[in-house]
This record gives structure tokens, sequence and C-alpha cells, in this order.
């Protein structure tokens, strides 16, 4: 549960940082863009854990 | 300023392999050759620079507007992540050499030759 | 002189600024170095930001974005090797003064909207990449 | 030879090159004002396949072909590299030392995780549009990865890295582009044409195949700095030689050597 | 102004070129080459090449320098052997 929790906070806001990263929004770049965040928001994840518990 | 650039890049290539000539340790060898690299790309984007262009971007700019060149461009932009990776290649070897030789300093490896 | 020339006259002051910057990397102490690199990566991001202004490509913000991310990465790194993260007030106040002063005009002259939100974006990172790795009592790590 | 004779030879040949070069400076049409008759075809051939990046254009459209060498290059170098620094049978392993890391740098590396993946992602997608392109974009994606290093040890890399997946990776990009230029020719083409439908310029689906093509590129140069950098990692953290002792590996180097005056007390 | 801004960044390019070949020892020559490295991208900007100025960045700031961090901690690490050791682990040739 926390799991989804903290993926989908990242999730959400990288999402947001690539819609001010990119100059014109259609549905191709929100697709690209939210599974660009989707991808860095497990590695955000994956990468906390492997640091605290080593 | 017209010829200066040029002048520049020769420069950066001649310390470049003045570096690799008088180097004493294969690492530091490697690092002037990615120096006489770097005049290359000095001397291409030299070239294709016009006064008043921008960059051949059309996302923000209008179609008609005066351009550098492209093409030189694109020459160097892969020339510097391969030239990344060939770097890798030759800190690989440096690596080997010392395991086989137990030196990094091209004269000593030259004598122990013969 | 134009406004874009203003903006390009501005971006001089920061590059001027990496000529002794060089002398500090090519013949201070380990420390030094280190503070001399932090403080290029910092700023070559605001000569960046001024001349994307002053060729009026927001574009250009692109390469601005990577120095501010990729800069501090580069100086861990070497902290990590030379095992020093050396206290530095003078990569701190160039961060805290200059960062701001740079991208507030910068700000104002864009209007809101996204690119000013990048533009932000890429202010706040390169202060905390600045602040980050010129922190008190830091090291790079013991070993690896 | 001698360094002092080589060093002679050099200056000879150095004099002879300034020489030559500064008369070829001099007679090159002066810095800016050149007419560039390529450069103008190639935005003429990008603008007219709806690709607003020219130089990813160029690259990846118009030659497109001259690309698969570079990406061969880059192929094969990482292979070499990858073969060079492999575990030799003498060899052992042993497990990396965990380092402690100064609480700010760690959680700045770890925020900064994610944030740079996405803003390298971000480079490689929008290479037809704005400057960037896979092989920026790779490179960035790739360090990205690597702030896990800083934020704690090669250990925690290890943990997220899987190695094979990204040695497969590096592979599939190369192949990706070379099945893209083969379906131009089931298509009816010549190698590597520009088949698909253009898009709408400055948008993420214009260019064509370039688009598919600067995909590809993306993740073979970021597979490649991954796995040539994992080699590096191996080889300085990991990997021991026969002879070496057991101590701690950051102070026992370079006994004569020119190295030791780097280290200052922290 | 332009112009300005190119020429200091080409004679910031020379000076650190310079200085990268005149620093022998290779972790000093690592920093020099990656201010070198952002120095270019800064001239590349001037010259209008974003692209290739990304490009430099990317692989200056960081992936070199940690490669040649790498190698040096690699090279540097077997004890008792150092610069000019050309007699001293002869044995180990296969």
């Amino acid at each position: 549960m926390t799991a989804v929790l903290e993926v989908l906070v990242w999730w959400a806001a990288l999402t947001g940082i690539w819609l001010v990263l990119i100059s014109t929004v259609d549905p191709l770049e929100l697709l690209v863009g939210s599974a660009s965040a989707l991808a860095a928001a497990m590695l955000a994840r994956a990468g906390r854990r492997a640091v605290a518990d080593r | 300023m017209t010829v200066l650039p040029y002048l520049v890049a020769g420069w950066i290539f001649l310390i470049g392999v003045y570096g690799l000539v008088t180097s004493r340790d294969l690492i530091h060898a490697v690092g002037c050759l990615a120096v006489t690299q770097s005049s290359t790309y000095v001397l291409l984007l030299a070239v294709g620079y016009r006064n008043g262009g921008t960059a051949p971007v059309f996302a923000d700019a209008p179609t008609n507007s005066r351009v550098v060149d492209p093409v030189v461009q694109a020459l160097a932009l892969t020339d510097i992540v391969v030239g990344a990776t060939v770097t890798a290649l030759l800190l690989a070897l440096v690596v080997q050499l010392r395991k086989r030789h137990g030196t990094v300093d091209p004269d000593a490896l030259s004598e122990l030759k013969g | 002189m134009s406004t874009s020339d203003g903006w390009l006259a501005a971006a001089l002051v920061p590059l001027l600024a990496l000529v002794p910057v060089l002398w500090r990397i090519a013949y201070g102490s380990p420390k030094d170095r280190l503070i001399g690199q932090n403080l290029t990566s910092l700023l070559a991001g605001l000569v960046l930001l001024l001349a994307a202004r002053g060729f009026h490509r927001t574009s250009y913000n692109d390469v601005a974005l990577v120095v501010s991310v990729l800069g501090p990465t580069g100086t861990l790194i070497y902290a990590r090797f030379l095992d020093v993260l050396p206290d530095s007030r003078l990569v701190r106040w160039t961060a805290l003064a200059g960062v701001p002063a740079t991208v507030l005009p910068l700000c104002v002259a864009t209007g809101p909207g996204r690119a000013m939100v990048k533009l932000l974006l890429i202010g706040a990172l390169l202060i905390a990449g600045s602040v980050v790795t010129s922190g008190r009592g830091g090291k790079g790590g013991v070993t690896a | 030879m001698s360094s002092r004779v080589r060093l002679w030879v050099f200056l000879v040949g150095a004099a002879g090159f300034a020489a030559l070069f500064a008369a070829a400076c001099f007679d090159l049409p002066a810095f800016g004002t050149v007419p560039h008759p390529y450069g103008v075809r190639a935005v003429h051939a990008a603008l007219s396949h709806h690709t607003a990046n020219v130089i990813a254009s160029v690259n990846f459209d118009l030659r497109a072909f001259d690309t698969l060498g570079e990406e061969s290059i880059l192929f094969s170098a990482v292979i070499g590299t990858v073969v060079l620094l492999r575990q030799a049978r003498d060899e052992h392993r042993k497990d990396p030392e965990p380092a402690t890391v100064h609480p700010p740098v760690r959680r700045f590396a770890l925020l900064t995780l994610p944030f740079a993946l996405l803003v390298g992602l971000y480079v490689i997608a929008h290479g037809q549009v704005s400057p960037g392109g896979g092989f920026q974009g790779g490179v960035v994606t790739a360090t990205a990865l690597h702030l896990l290093y800083i934020a704690a040890d090669y250990r925690a890399l290890e943990r997220v890295r899987p190695l094979t997946l990204y040695e497969i990776g590096e592979a599939a990009g190369e192949a990706a582009y070379v099945i893209t230029g083969f379906a131009a020719v089931l298509a009816g083409s010549a190698f590597l044409t520009n088949v698909l439908p253009f898009g709408t310029l400055a948008t993420l689906s214009s260019g064509g195949t370039a688009m598919v093509l600067n995909a590809a590129v993306g993740l073979e140069v970021t597979s490649g700095i991954v796995v040539l950098l994992a080699r590096f990692l191996d080889q300085a953290v990991e990997i021991e030689d026969p002879g070496e002792d057991d101590g701690s590996p950051r102070h026992t180097g370079g006994g004569g050597g020119n190295g030791d005056d780097e280290r200052e007390p922290a | 102004m332009t112009d300005v801004l190119i020429v200091v960044a080409l004679l910031l390019v020379a000076g650190a070129a310079t200085a990268a070949v005149l620093n022998r020892d290779p972790v000093r020559q690592a920093l020099v080459l990656s201010f070198l490295g952002l120095t270019l991208a800064l001239l590349f900007t001037f010259l209008q090449a974003p692209d290739v100025a990304l490009s430099q960045l990317a692989v200056g700031s960081a992936v070199t320098p940690l490669m040649i961090l790498l190698t040096v901690r690699k090279v540097r690490r077997r004890p008792g052997s150092g610069g000019d050791g050309a007699d001293k682990p002869a044995g180990r040739e296969r």
C-alpha cells in the first residue's frame, strides 16, 4: 500500500515536471511523459530502498 | 576575429599532441587525446558559423530565420559521444597494460619490450 | 544597445568570472580545485540562462537544465574520489546571490507561463546543488 | 627513441604544421561569412520532412547511414571495453565496502535521481523537436543512474541495475536501428529511407523514422554507457588482482607514484 | 556582442586546454578536463550549436571524469609499485 502511494506521489510530481519542461501539450506528449515519469518514480522508490536497507 | 577561432583550434591540437608526446603516464596521455579531439569540434563549428545566424532548430524560431550550418554540428555531435566510448576503450587498455606489465609509463613499457 | 545585447552583456559577467576559476583549478590545492569545479558549473548555468534569453531562444534553456542536473553530480563524483567536500562560503553565496539575481529578471522578462516555471525550476536546482555541495562538514564518503 | 629526440621530432613537426595551418587559416573564408550550400540544402530537406531540429534530421534521416556507422563504432568500443575489463581467472571479487555518506548529500542525490532520469528521457524524446536526442539524452540518463553510487555506494547501485538487461538493451538498440533500415527496404525503398508519415512540425510525432532511430540510439547509448561504467566500477571497486592485499584500497596505491600529494587531511 | 562572448569563450577554451595538458597528474587533469568540457559547451552555445553543447556537457561533466578517476584508482591500487616501476613486477607477465 505504502509502495503504491510512494510511486504514485513521485509519478504525479514527475508528470507535473514533465509538463513544465515541454513547450506544446498533445496526447502523445502526455503519454510519453507519464510513461517516463512512471519509470523515474519506480527508480526513485527502488533507489531509496536500496540505500535504506543495505 | 576573422581567423581567431581557426587559430585557437590549431593551438588546441598542437598543445594536445605536445602532451601526448611528452606524457609519462598513459592515463594522462588519454586525457591529452581528449583535448586533441576537442580541437576538431572547435574547427568544425567555427567553419559552420554564420554572423547573425541562429541554431537550425525551428521549434521556437521562424522557419525563414538565418541559421548556422547544421551539417558540421551533426558531425561534431555524434563524434563527442562516440569519442567518449573510445576514450573508455583506451582506458581499458591502460588497465590491462598495468595488469600485464605493472606500469603505465610509456617509456618504461618500450624498455620492457627491449 | 538592444535588449538582447543587454542580456548577452550580462552573460559576460559570469563568463569572465570563469577566468580566475580556471587559475584556481589549474594551480590550486585539491580543495581549491574542487571548489573551482563546483563554481564552474554554477557560473556556466548562469551564463547559459542569460545567453538563451539574449539569443531569444527558449529551447537553449535545456542546456542550462542539463548543467543544473549534472554539475552537482560531477562535483560529488570528485568529492567521492578526492575524499573532500570542502565547505565553501564562496560557492554558497555566489549561488544564493547570483542565481536569484539572474533568474528573477529573466522571469520578469519571460512573463508568466510554463517557461517561467521552468526557469524557476532550473534556478532552484542550481541553488540546491550548490548549497548541498558546499555544505559544512561534508564528506564525499569514506570508501566506496 | 629517447624522450629528448622525440620532443625534437615533435617540435620540428609542430613548427611545420603550425606554419601550414596558419597559412591555411588566413586563406579560409573569414569567420562567420562563408555561404553554406550544404547547410541550406539540409535545412530545406529537414523542413520538407517536418523535422524541426535540423541536426537530428541530418543525423537520423539525411545521413542515417553514417550514423549507423557511428553507432557501430560505439557498439564495438563498448564490447571491446567489456572484453578488456572482464574478470580474469586469477582475480577474485570482494564485496565492496559500504560507505557512509553525509546525509544532506545522500538526500540530495536520492531526490535528484528520478529528476535527472526524467530530464534524460525528456532530452531523448524531444530529439527531433528541440536541442537534444538519443546521443545526448542517453548519456544524461546513464549518468542519472550513477547518482545512486553517490547517494550510497556501489552495492546500492548494483541492486537497482540489472546489468544483463542493459547488455541486452545495448544490442537491442543497435538491432532496432538496422531493423528500421530494413523495414524501409521491405516498404519498397532504399535502406534507411524515411518511409513513415512525417507528422506535424515541432510535435513529438514528427520526423517519421528519425523519431524511431533517435529512440533506438537513445536506448543504445544509455545501455552502452551504463555497461561501460559498470565494468570500470567493477575493476576499481570489486575485482582484486592476485597479488593485492586486502587492506583498505584507498591508501595502498601509488608507492613512488605521482598522486599521493593529491590527498589532504579532510 | 555575440562576438565578444565567442572571443572570451575561445580564450577560456585555449587556456583550459593548455592547463589540461600541463597538469601531469591524471586526477588533476580530470578536473581541468571537466572545466574544459564546460567551457567548450559554453562556446558551442555561443556558436549557436546547443545540440553539440548538450553532447559535450553530458560527456564532459560526469562520464569522462568518472572513467578517468576509476582507472586511476584501479591502476594505483596495487601496493609497492609506482610510477617508474619498470623493473618491479616483471614476473607478472604471462
